[in-house]
Order: C-alpha cells, then structure tokens, then sequence
C-alpha cells in the first residue's frame, strides 16, 4: 500500500541539506506551508537558495529564515516593504537576490517540472531586468529568453491531502504550489486534513500524487493568520 | 479644483463597461473597484488566482483561503474562477483581460511607462507589472500628474527603470486625461480650471489637444461619501 | 448582462472564413465538438487549416470536413489509420500535413494561448521531425525550438457552461480544450447543458469565461457516439 | 519455445512494482495491465488525462466521457486523478513517470529506438512517444526478436526513422531480456531452449552475457487462462 503520508514537519524536512535550493509556496497567507516552513528553521539547514513569490510579511514564515541567517538567496518577483528580516539582510550584503518579473517566475518553474528547457517571453524586454539577457524577434515581435529553473525541494500547502499524496486546494491557495509540485526533486506538502484514499474526487484533485513525496496533517497556526486590514484591495 | 485619488479612480470607473476583464493594480487603481457602475457585469482579476473578485467581506464572513493579489480579504463575484498562478499569468500576458489599470512614476509620449522602481526604494520588487505591461490591450494609466516637487510625470522619455515599452493607450491624472497615440499624446480632458495651456505647462512632452477636447465633469462627492475633488 | 449563449451551432460558426486556422477539441470522442463540426460542414468555409490532435475515425465529425473537401492543411499529431477521409486526400496530395509531436502540439497552443513566443522542448531531437529545427543546448541537455500557435478558431466541448462563457468538462473531456481555448481569436464552444450564472463552483471552472466567446446547448448525437470494442486499452 | 504476445505482456508486468507510475503504449505493452499483480498499487497513466485507469468497464457501466489512449472505454483506480493535456504531457516529459513501456520497429546497442514511423504505412502518425521516450526514466521495450521475415530487429544502428536517442533501458522480446547499458547490450533472460549464443544468432549488435544470466520462468498458461508460451 502506497503511504506518502508522515506524522510529523519534523521528519519530513530532515532530508533538507545545507546549500538546498527550495521552493516555497503560497502567496500572502494563503497557501503558505507556515508549519512546514517552522520545522525548516528549527532543522536549521544554512547557506539555502528560496524561491518564492516574496519574501514574507514579518517575522514568521519566510521571514524568520531571513532572520535566522539561514539563507543565502532569494530567488523572487515581490520582496514586499514588510519583509524586513529580508531586507535587512539584503542590504547588507548577506542574502543576494535574483529578481525575476511573477509571471517569469511562474513560467521559468513551469518549464523545469514539465521537461522543457527554457522560453521566450515579452515581458521584460527593453527593461533592466533583460540586461544581458538574450532577446529574439519571432513574428516581429521581440521576446526575451528565460531558462527552466527547479529546485531540490518544494514546501507546499495544501486544504486536503490522501496517502498517494493526491493533492485539492481551497481558494486561493494554488497559485504557487501547484506548479512548484512539478518541478523539484522531493516534494513535501502540509495540509488541513489528510483523508481516505478516494474521497478527493478524481476530478478534484488539482495536484496529482505523482508529484507529491510526503505529505503531513498540520493545524493552522493562529500566528500564521495574520489579519491585513480590510479593504486593502477589492 | 483637481481630482483627489478618489476622484482619478471615479472617473477611470466610467470607462470601463459591461464585459470589461480587469486588473487593478495598487494604489490608486484598486479604488476603482469601489467607483464601478454595479448594474454592469465587469470582471475583477487578481493575479494570485481570481476572476471575479467581489467586494471586501463583512465581519464574520472572512475566508481566511480567499485574498487578493493586495493580500487583503475578498470575495468572489457571480461567475468567478479560481485558478493557479500559470492560469492567471496566462490571461495577463496572453492578452485577454481587457483592461489593466495601474500607477506609474513617469509615462513617455511613445507609451514607454515606469512604475515598478520607486526611487530611494533600495529593495525592488516587480511582482507581475511587466506582465500586465505587455498583456493587457488597454493599459490605463492612474497617477498624479506631477510629483509631489511639481515635476511632470508625462514626459518625453522615461528617465525611471521601465515597465514596458510603448503600452500605455490613456493616462488618468487628477488634472487630465491624456491619450497615447501613435502621432503622440492628446489631451483629451482636463479639470475645471486648466485649459490645454495650463495643462502644458505641467507636461514634459507636447500634448495635442483633441478635437472634442471638453472640461472633465466629476461630481464633488461619491455616492459612497468620498471627496472627488480638491 | 453579459450573456455569452448562443442558440444554435448554425449561428456559432457563422462567422468562420475560407482560409480560417480552426483548432478543434477533442480526443477520441470525449471533449469533441460534433455538432459544431456538423454545422461547420454545412456552414461550407473552404481551404480551412485544421488542428487537431488527429483527423477523426470514420465519416462523421473531423472526417467530414475532409470528406467534402474543406480541409487544405491538417496540423495535428496523429492522424489514425482509421482517418479514411483524411488519409484519402492527403494520398492524393489536396490536403497538407504537419505532424507535430502531441506534447509539442499542447504546448505550441499553450505558448500562443499566454504570450510567450516559443519554447525549447527535447521532444523529438535528433529525429527527422527535427530536420531543419533550431537545436540549442541548454544546461548540457539538446532541445529543440518550436514556436507558438494560435488559430482564428477554436470549436471546443464542454459538459456545463454558463452566460459567462464558464466551462466545466467531465472525465477525460479536457483533453484539448482547455489549452485551445486560450490560442484564438473566437472560441465556441458546445455543452451538454447550459446552467445558470452561479451554478459551476468557482473552483470547478475549468475554463474561466475570459477565454470563450459563444456557448451553445446541444444534444449529444448518437451516431457521434461510436462505441469502441471495450479491452482495446486498459 | 518462445513467449506470445501475453507472455511479453506478463513477463514486463513482473517487473513492476508498488509505486510505479507507467505509461502502456499500444500494441504488447498495453496487455501488460492484465497481469499487474492487483495487490500492489501501480499508477496506469493515460495521456489523454488520467493517473490511475482502471479496469476496463463491463456491461452498462460505461462512462461515455472516460476514456483512456486507444480510445476504449475504461474505469478509473483508486486515488485516481484527471486533467487535461498540459499536465498530462508535464508528467510525461518532465520525468514524473516512472516507466513508459513501448513498442518497436528496431532497438539499437545505444539505447536508440525507432516505432513511430511503420514501413509501408504512408500517412505518419507520431502521437505522444516522443515525448514518453524523453520523459520516462525507464523505457521498457516489448516486441519481437526478429520481424516476420526473421530479421533482428536489434540492431548495432537503427535504419527506421527514430523515435528518441539514447534513452531504451530494457527490452522484452519473445526469446529474450536484454539491458542497456553504457558499455552495451547485456542478455539478462533467454527463453528455455534458447542459449546466448542461440540469441546472439538472432540478434545484429553483440551481445554480453550477464554474470547471473538466466533461462526465463514463464507460466504455459496464465491466471486468465491466456497462453503465454507458444
């Protein structure tokens, strides 16, 4: 009987090794594995490439990796003004950052979890984000290459998972992970609920287990519930 | 008598219509949201998965699983989507939203635009602008039309780190409402007050003034009780 | 209020043009726009490039259309030996044919659906499907350039839509047709059944409303459904 | 004494274990779901969309709407999952899959192989193998020893046009299990009655022998009562 399932955040990053680059789910809260991430500060791996939309909100989460000296870059589209553990870091020289426009981002780890090597995008181009970058006109239009990138670990977020680590989100919790589960080497998400075989419908399941290695039952963490102030956006 | 932030999202809201696919980006666009004609069918996109963003929740009714790419709480409209973020970025890039709304620090006369670098910032974060900057067939432009020094934001070439080139179709600014064309910007409206010469005066780059030029026409107050004008 | 139904495929294809690039849905005969395709036929549209991923299995459907001669090109993967229709014209030399790998068809459609220009796959190098390609080596691994490819239309399948133009599939309907609903200029689509706004989850859209254009309610045609020898695949 | 079409089947089956994730290309390598040992969980992958086909349907338990790569109708496994070409295509060229069992025309000693293109047959189809043979870390070949006319259809260089470059990891024929490897072709398995150099005979490129070379152990007849040894 297959079992990706492990009882603790612990365990299932103790494989995490110094030097690891690793990819973080989540955008804001919302699909962000904060358990997983704790366990991973705790473990204390050192000298770690994260990739991630951002680079936290505070001191938790991504943050406390920052704080904690634990990495050594950041590979991301938004390092937000109120991710001041990174910032302070990056300013002087500890962490470096390698700043790549979201849907760039997106497309980059897209290709390195579906076996294409890299692609050509608009975005960028005439920007100083494509300085050195190489640039093709394909049908009069200018394009900017970019390469597939992957990543020896992904830490997810998931709503429900099953033992053949089957995957559904809730909401807005895909947007980062469901790509990012295709394209690292060891793939570990935390979930609400880990439930029988078969109750997420076929239909249902938006992360296939084929991607997944481990997956661990989580509670939500209060502290991780950071409330933004309402009305920020509509 | 110039527009408040309030008052360039009320008057970007009247352009947009029934059908219109849009993305607001921060600032002053997201206030558009709240300036709409609600009797018309006009989809929000998030970019962290939406399409179809509602209103902010009320009270008990927050989903802790459902923000907006501000990161704030929202809801979901009749006849959303959820979706991942290579979805999202698909109908960014690929063209199909209709609409992107967005601030800016300069805007040149050929469309180039500069928004994602703010000066003195020492981190840079893009997040998906550039994105949205070579997608979206409309691209709005929602800013100040000077800086808080008095220095033009219309220009004749950026001198701020570009977004895109040559992308902008329409600047919305507390003073006016110019067009980029391909023969060069035109003003098209302008605030009580300001005739195309006083408009000018505050422009970097030369301004044709459209030939159903008009006086812009802004209530003083929203029906939400926000000042428009100042 | 936006309202995206038509009430007949007649009305839905009205519009397509001698000369037009049409992409169609459709593996086997799960996700395929028969009544479309059966209106298309009639419609009459000549010199039409088809892609699809083969050119149908008897008369009815893809068959047709190059049965009565619409067809001048195909664009497609694998045009099975029971493609009678089509294998009859291209013998004779009236109908083109680009054979394109399957995982480099879905991902040129893909590529034109989201803006990128093109992509590096390491399908097909050092074959002949590769002859006269661009080979790039990327990170010590040879791939192969292939461009991006959109269509004027797009006749697709579904089993809900809504007056959004929201689309829900069923089973193994996806296949094609949520990436080729992203590469057109005009994407039509049939439905099992048109259901009020509100009706398809939000997150059980498969193909949000932003990419369709025209949703008609059909009746499933019974000669459509042609019923394989069950064992044929496990 | 040499294995039927079954007989390959079986055989390949025994090699497949808890975990795998497979994909069965038509041909030989789609029987090899018949004689899956039913008490280990392995992943049948379907490239039209589905991780996890099950048996196929009986009676009026068909499912118009599911079907698997030949186009047959079929069921779907527990923990099964569906999604449409884009994520198919992902798994299989991205490496996901565990194994992809194919047919071929010829197999060559580096690990080159040729089946999408059948002599005689004028009108080229190339589906999904392609992709499966750059994709799948294991790539099991089940086929003939020879063709019709007795001719080895391993060879030290393909002549039929090729399906992928070195990327072949076994193949199952009818008389025989042969490895590839770096330094070559290694026999691992040959059918009772049939020494190497009985194989070799039949075979183009060189053959090594594998120090724990052995005679194959195939059931005459299987649970299903197929003759798998003719």
């Amino acid at each position: 009987m297959i079992d990706k399932t492990l009882s603790t955040c612990r365990e299932a990053v103790s494989k995490v090794f110094d030097g690891a680059t690793i990819m973080f789910g989540g955008f804001g809260n919302a699909g962000m594995p904060g358990q997983l991430i704790e366990a991973l500060r705790e473990h204390g791996a050192r000298e770690l490439t994260i990739v991630s939309n951002g680079a936290g909100t505070g001191p938790f989460a991504l943050g406390s990796l920052f704080g904690d000296g634990l990495a050594r870059k950041l590979i991301a589209s938004f390092p937000a003004p109120s991710a001041a553990q990174f910032r302070e870091r990056y300013l002087k020289g500890e962490v470096e950052l390698e700043l790549v426009p979201q849907g760039t981002l997106v497309e980059r780890i897209r290709c390195g979890g579906c076996g294409l090597g890299g692609f050509y995008t608009p975005t960028g181009v005439g920007t100083e984000l494509a300085d050195g970058g190489e640039v093709r006109e394909i049908d009069g239009r200018e394009y900017l290459f970019a390469k597939a990138l992957r990543a020896d670990f992904a830490l997810l977020k998931g709503h429900l998972g099953d033992r053949f680590g089957n995957l559904m989100y809730r909401g807005t919790m895909r947007n980062f992970n469901m790509v990012m589960a295709t394209a690292c080497d060891t793939v570990i998400a935390e979930v609400d609920r880990i439930v029988p075989a078969g109750e997420i419908h076929p239909e249902q399941v938006h992360t296939p287990g084929i991607f997944v290695d481990h997956v661990v039952q989580v509670e939500r963490l209060p502290e991780l519930v950071k409330l933004p102030k309402p009305g920020a956006h509509a | 008598m110039i527009l408040t932030r309030d008052g360039i999202a009320w008057r970007i809201a009247r352009d947009l219509h029934e059908g219109a696919y849009v993305n607001l980006g921060v600032g002053i666009p997201v206030l558009v949201s709240n300036y709409l004609d609600r009797t018309q069918e006009i989809f929000l996109h998030s970019e962290n998965g939406i399409l179809g963003v509602g209103p902010v929740p009320k009270g008990d009714h927050i989903d802790l699983d459902l923000i907006s790419a501000g990161k704030g709480f929202c809801t979901l409209a009749l006849g959303a989507a959820i979706f991942d973020q290579q979805v999202s970025f698909a109908m960014m890039r690929g063209g199909h939203l209709t609409h992107a709304v967005l601030g800016a620090i300069e805007v040149a006369q050929n469309g180039d635009f500069a928004n994602w670098k703010v000066p003195g910032e020492a981190v840079p974060g893009v997040g998906g602008a550039m994105d949205l900057a070579v997608g979206a067939p409309n691209i709005l432009i929602a800013m100040s039309h000077v800086t808080n020094k008095g220095k033009p934001k219309i220009v004749t070439a950026c001198t701020a780190p570009l977004t895109a080139r040559r992308c902008v179709k329409r600047i919305y600014t507390d003073l006016a409402i110019v067009d980029v064309t391909p023969g060069g910007l035109v003003l098209r409206e302008a605030m009580p007050g300001h005739d195309p010469a006083a408009v000018q005066a505050k422009t970097d780059a030369p301004l044709a003034v459209a030939p159903d030029f008009r006086e812009m026409a802004v209530p003083q107050v929203a029906a939400n009780g926000a000042k428009l004008v100042q």
